[in-house]
């Protein structure tokens, strides 16, 4: 259940049980496929969902770095991310564990549409934390939650935001823990969650490695992922970190790139850390569940973080990241929001996918650090990019964006 | 497993009646008032706040007591200050969040913290998001400086998870009396008597918590077997009205001496209620643990 | 270039030409596959588009009708509508064709869309028509397309909507026809178009029969599409229109639903058809280049169509839709604007997968008429409803949509 | 082929000048004055817009002029009457498009509406959006009643194509200036001598159109060749602006006139200059009509 040092199950004793029949559960139809339960939850991932999702080769991100430039298109999964392989994976075990209802914390949203859309394919009803503020912020996805039959559930403590929202489902959670399963988001929580998670996310790195393969004849030399808490990471990442040069064969460089926000500097007198790069500057602690890196002031209080990605917004980091991190197995980088914000535009514009905010910090790395590209590169599309619009046109017109269309001239 | 006499014995002569509240909650100085009353009202252990921004474990009436004790500029430094200014007799229990405990002092790890806390005379601690599983680090601190560690156990405790809790626990173990988080209800769980009874075996204080906000609830849960009742977000509404209405610290700390005596009492009031029951249930031949906190009810 | 009487090239001489140059192009290259064009159309397809969609099965609706409902996932298409089959088919034909330029009309903007990503995936400037009401009601949309590079001209003549944008696109094509594509957004238009975008938008049928054979054993019973210029109805009967039962096999029955709007009645004087049911109530007529069902006045002036769904809303529709009508081969039926917004809550709530308007009118039918389903039925989600958001939320408020539920709650 | 003398005769003699209003703009009344007003000022052949509700062919100006006569209750009936009430002695063209000669009668196709137009003594048709492709029951009706068809040819017209239009144009062909829609641009295009020169072969008289806005334009178009000169959104322009402005209708119309007057004028005066240069290029022993349009200007 520990990732050298992280990870670990830091929750309520009441909720310790349930944890256990969880661990149990996942060990039983996760990893031993117990009554086929792998082979539904494929069969869904491809007919619900949409995969396998292609690996398309970039002809002008090619041309532009000097590199074979993959994208893995997660944005093209069903509800528009990687969320899904996730959420489908959980409420289909949750179902196969006899719970009757589901419990889920979302921040920008995507999380809560992918848990709103897997309980209605899977028929079990579904309750959604999501901070006020956010609510305000990310009217789509409550629609979208509420149209596949989710309460939602707004949470006014604190800030309002992601943070609140864990710890709020963790308190439904530990209320109705007999017949309740938690939906967590993310690699992060108590075990087996992270562990689980990534499992349910592999899929991706699973169809890249045997795509890269068959189109380009060997495993890629750099395979780049957005962090926030790591799920579309470690989803990206796990079935390429045996190919770490030991067998003679390629090392893959495998970069997980955060959000470096406004600023990588910490301001401990308000509590706020103006960026998500806990991999990056984060102190190891115990948050959610779980010990791992996070963003946290001196006495161990968790800092409010930042990014202009609500989804990589978050103060932790899934342990198994963070322990990949500490083995230089996984390189942590970061890029600013400007940067990602460029990115978003390049992309859209040189390619014709527009990527979620959170995906767009991936391609803002590539592109600063061209270089370090080895001749395949893989980077994964975690997510589209409609949900941004209305902040991308925003934060567009109040910073000078490189190479950004002028958004606002068709309306006038 | 080292431990400090000072918890046990004050669950030892009659019910223990150990309020908690957040330190510093609104503000340093009203929080010491506001603590030496429960002293005065009959507090025979207090269980003192130490506010972490991610209370997972708490209900919103402590929440946002955290909330109103940050904001007041508490840290684990003033904690520790607020715990030399305070002036009162009964044992102490920091209640905190693990990452709190883990991150003081230069090292990693419990034992700065730990060990800050003997010299200044607390019991013991009280770890809403540390189960058995993790407490090992904790634990050995808490032995090395003569501190006891409380665990809390839940209705779902069961089997194996009680075998692990109970041998780790000292001081007194925390019975929590519902699913859910503090402050949520405020009836008085049927599940207590069943908690009870599956703790019957140990050797330990067992102290209930979790919904209990009159004396008759108090009551109730000492009739079914608690050595002790666990009492919190009723005395942080007390808190959280006067702060809302500017009430003066002195009338407000008056409210929570007399909450705390009304509460003390119902405990102490249940002890010869459970007397009486059990004495009824020896005459009947019955098992008086085997009831429910229902039937076990003064008719 | 006719369907029957229907069909033809009904457009200015200068465009005669470029139309001429235009069919020997499709017959090459699309029709017999030169230079490798079909090959690398659908490998584009397939790794761009994310194609093969799947043939989900959906468990809820077959309970809820006693068929065996299978829905074809075009929302998982690039784009989120099947609009980029055709999209891609004919930017990459202008390239082969050494077009240097791209324009195209949209209406609520899907086809918009998805033309300026396929150009920018293949790397030509494009340049969208789009009524300068529709722009104003289709922000999100005109964000997506000048993301990805396009211009947008807003069209200010008549009523500012799709019509009015392909009359304007005409006459760019019409000015700039030498180096120009016009890429139109669907069956309509003068030959060979109608039959050209049908071959490209065949891919739907192609795999959805393929599907359906592999996972009923057999080729459905009942395959339903919606229905506004036809191009998503089409691709999705195109394979299954042989399965007439000539050979003694299953006759598959061919549902096109129209968008019935508030009223099939006509205001002759007001120049308003509150629907856009062309095949079921227009009379046969000449528009934007073809012979086909109309909704116009008696004198042939064109009505102003209405539907609850922008994609649906255009007084015409593609000519070999309304010869497969005439022929008995294809059913042309309609549902009114309440019915489906109705059947936009419920495939939501039970499945899990919100649908475009324009495609909830296929499920709206469907809900009416479970007696006339056969035993397997393939419905197809010719988009989803991401889109559609707002405007469902406002409708819905409006009226007293069945099943829906309160979306406004949550932020009061 | 059927023919209607009328038209052919119209450019008979010397440049014909054949201007095009929309029927019914702004106002029933206000246009027969206006479609007069040309007559007087010089026009041989009158070009009368029958509006169609998606006018793919046309720029603004046009377009616009188009909503004005709609907004007005013009329909095929009320054209048929406003034909009746004309009062000019020069030959008419209907300008409309397809749908509404197809749609007009009981009987499905263009005959009726045909037959209509021949008993009012209407000349003939031009079709914007019927290539010659699609022109056969049209022209087989005009035909049956002795009326002309016009084609347009445009500047990406040849081959067999040319061919094939120019067999079934009867009246004159309709020599686009430029790739675009009408009134777009207000030069001459130098590929109008080019497109003379690919029409050279066939005997029917020649009208070039789009772009002429002048007598100056006038002038070298029939300078570079052409037998006429068809004038639409620049006399549209006076009248939309009349509308605009809320002019009296007897001023606009006093304005179409002698704009009309100014076109003809120049036609008159590019047909001597075209004299003039197919003498000098006779001397030179070159062919004015492979000379460009630039060259062919006056010096």
């Amino acid at each position: 259940v520990k990732f050298g040092e992280y990870g670990g199950q830091y929750v309520p004793e009441a909720l310790m049980p349930a944890i256990e029949e969880l661990t149990d559960a996942y060990e039983r139809y996760v990893l031993e496929n117990e009554d086929g339960f792998m082979d539904e939850f494929r069969e869904r991932l491809r007919d619900f969902g949409g995969r396998p999702t292609p690996l398309q080769y970039a002809e002008h991100l090619s041309e532009r770095y000097d590199s074979e430039v993959y994208l893995k298109r997660e944005d093209l999964l069903h509800g528009g991310a990687h969320k899904l392989n996730n959420a489908l994976g959980q409420v289909l075990l949750a179902k196969y564990m006899g719970k009757e209802r589901i419990v889920a914390e979302t921040g920008a949203g995507q999380h809560g549409t992918a848990t709103a859309m897997a309980a209605a394919h899977l028929g079990l009803p579904c309750e959604i934390y999501m901070g006020k503020r956010d609510i305000n912020r990310q009217r789509p996805n409550v629609f979208r939650m509420k149209l596949n039959g989710s309460e939602v559930n707004p949470v006014t403590t604190g800030r309002g935001t992601l943070k609140e929202a864990i710890s709020e489902t963790m308190r439904d959670w530990a209320t109705n823990v007999e017949d309740t399963h938690y939906v967590i988001g993310s690699v992060v929580g108590p075990a087996p969650f992270p562990a689980m998670v990534r499992d349910f996310q592999a899929v991706i790195s699973e169809e890249a490695r045997e795509q890269a393969i068959e189109q380009t004849g060997g495993v890629p030399d750099t395979v780049v992922a957005c962090a926030g808490g790591g799920s579309n990471t470690m989803g990206t990442f796990a079935n390429f970190v045996d190919d770490d040069g030991s067998d003679g064969g390629t090392r893959t460089d495998l970069v997980a790139v955060e959000a470096g926000g406004s600023s990588l500097s910490v301001d401990e007198e308000a509590g706020v850390a103006p960026n998500s790069a806990s991999l990056s500057t984060g102190d190891e602690g115990v948050l959610h569940g779980a010990r791992t890196k996070l963003l946290q002031d001196r006495d161990g209080q968790i800092l409010e973080s930042h990014s202009v990605s609500s989804g990589l917004d978050y103060a932790g980091v899934g342990p198994e990241l963070a322990y990949l991190v500490d083995e230089g197995r996984v390189r942590a980088a970061n890029v600013d929001d400007d940067a990602a914000l460029a990115a978003f535009h390049r992309l859209s514009r040189l390619e014709g996918v527009i990527p979620a905010l959170e995906t767009a910090h991936a391609f803002a790395w590539a592109d600063e650090n061209r270089d370090e590209l080895g001749e395949i590169t893989v980077i994964n599309v975690s997510g589209r990019g409609d949900k941004d619009l209305e902040s991308v046109v925003q934060e567009t017109e109040e910073r000078d964006v490189e190479g950004a269309v002028d958004m606002g001239e068709v309306f006038h | 497993m080292g431990e400090n006499a000072a918890l046990k014995d004050a669950f030892a002569d009659e019910p223990a009646f150990v309020p908690y509240l957040a330190a510093g909650d609104p503000s340093y100085e009203a929080s010491l008032e506001y603590v030496e009353a429960l002293e005065r009202g009959g507090a025979d252990v207090i269980e003192l706040g130490l506010p972490f921004s991610e209370p997972i474990a708490e209900g919103p009436t402590i929440q946002e007591a955290v909330v109103r004790s940050l904001q007041g500029g508490m840290t684990p430094e003033r904690f520790f200050e607020f715990v030399e200014d305070l002036d009162v007799d009964v044992p102490l229990v920091c209640m905190t969040y693990y990452n709190l405990i883990y991150q003081y002092g230069d090292e990693e790890g419990p034992r700065p913290f730990v060990e800050k806390a003997a010299s200044l005379g607390l019991s013991g601690f009280v770890v809403p998001d540390l189960p058995a599983e993790e407490a090992g680090p904790l634990r050995a601190a808490c032995d090395e400086f003569g501190l006891d560690l409380v665990f809390i156990v839940a209705p779902t405790t069961a089997g194996d998870r009680l075998e692990r809790i109970m041998n780790q626990v000292s001081g007194y173990v925390y019975v929590q009396a519902r699913l859910g988080v503090t402050g949520a209800k405020d009836d008085v769980s049927d599940q207590t008597g069943a908690s009870l009874s599956r703790l019957r075996e140990w050797d330990v204080p067992k102290a209930v918590g979790f919904g209990i906000k009159s004396g008759e609830h108090a009551r109730e849960v000492v009739a079914a077997g608690a050595d002790g009742v666990i009492v919190g977000s009723a005395l942080v509404d007390i808190v959280a009205e006067g702060h809302e209405d500017d009430t003066p610290v002195a009338e407000t700390a008056g409210r929570l001496e007399s909450k705390a005596r009304e509460l003390k009492e119902g405990a102490l009031a249940g002890a010869s209620d459970g007397d009486a029951a059990a004495a009824d249930a020896e005459e009947a031949g019955g098992d008086p643990d085997d009831e429910s906190l229902a039937e076990s009810e003064p008719t």
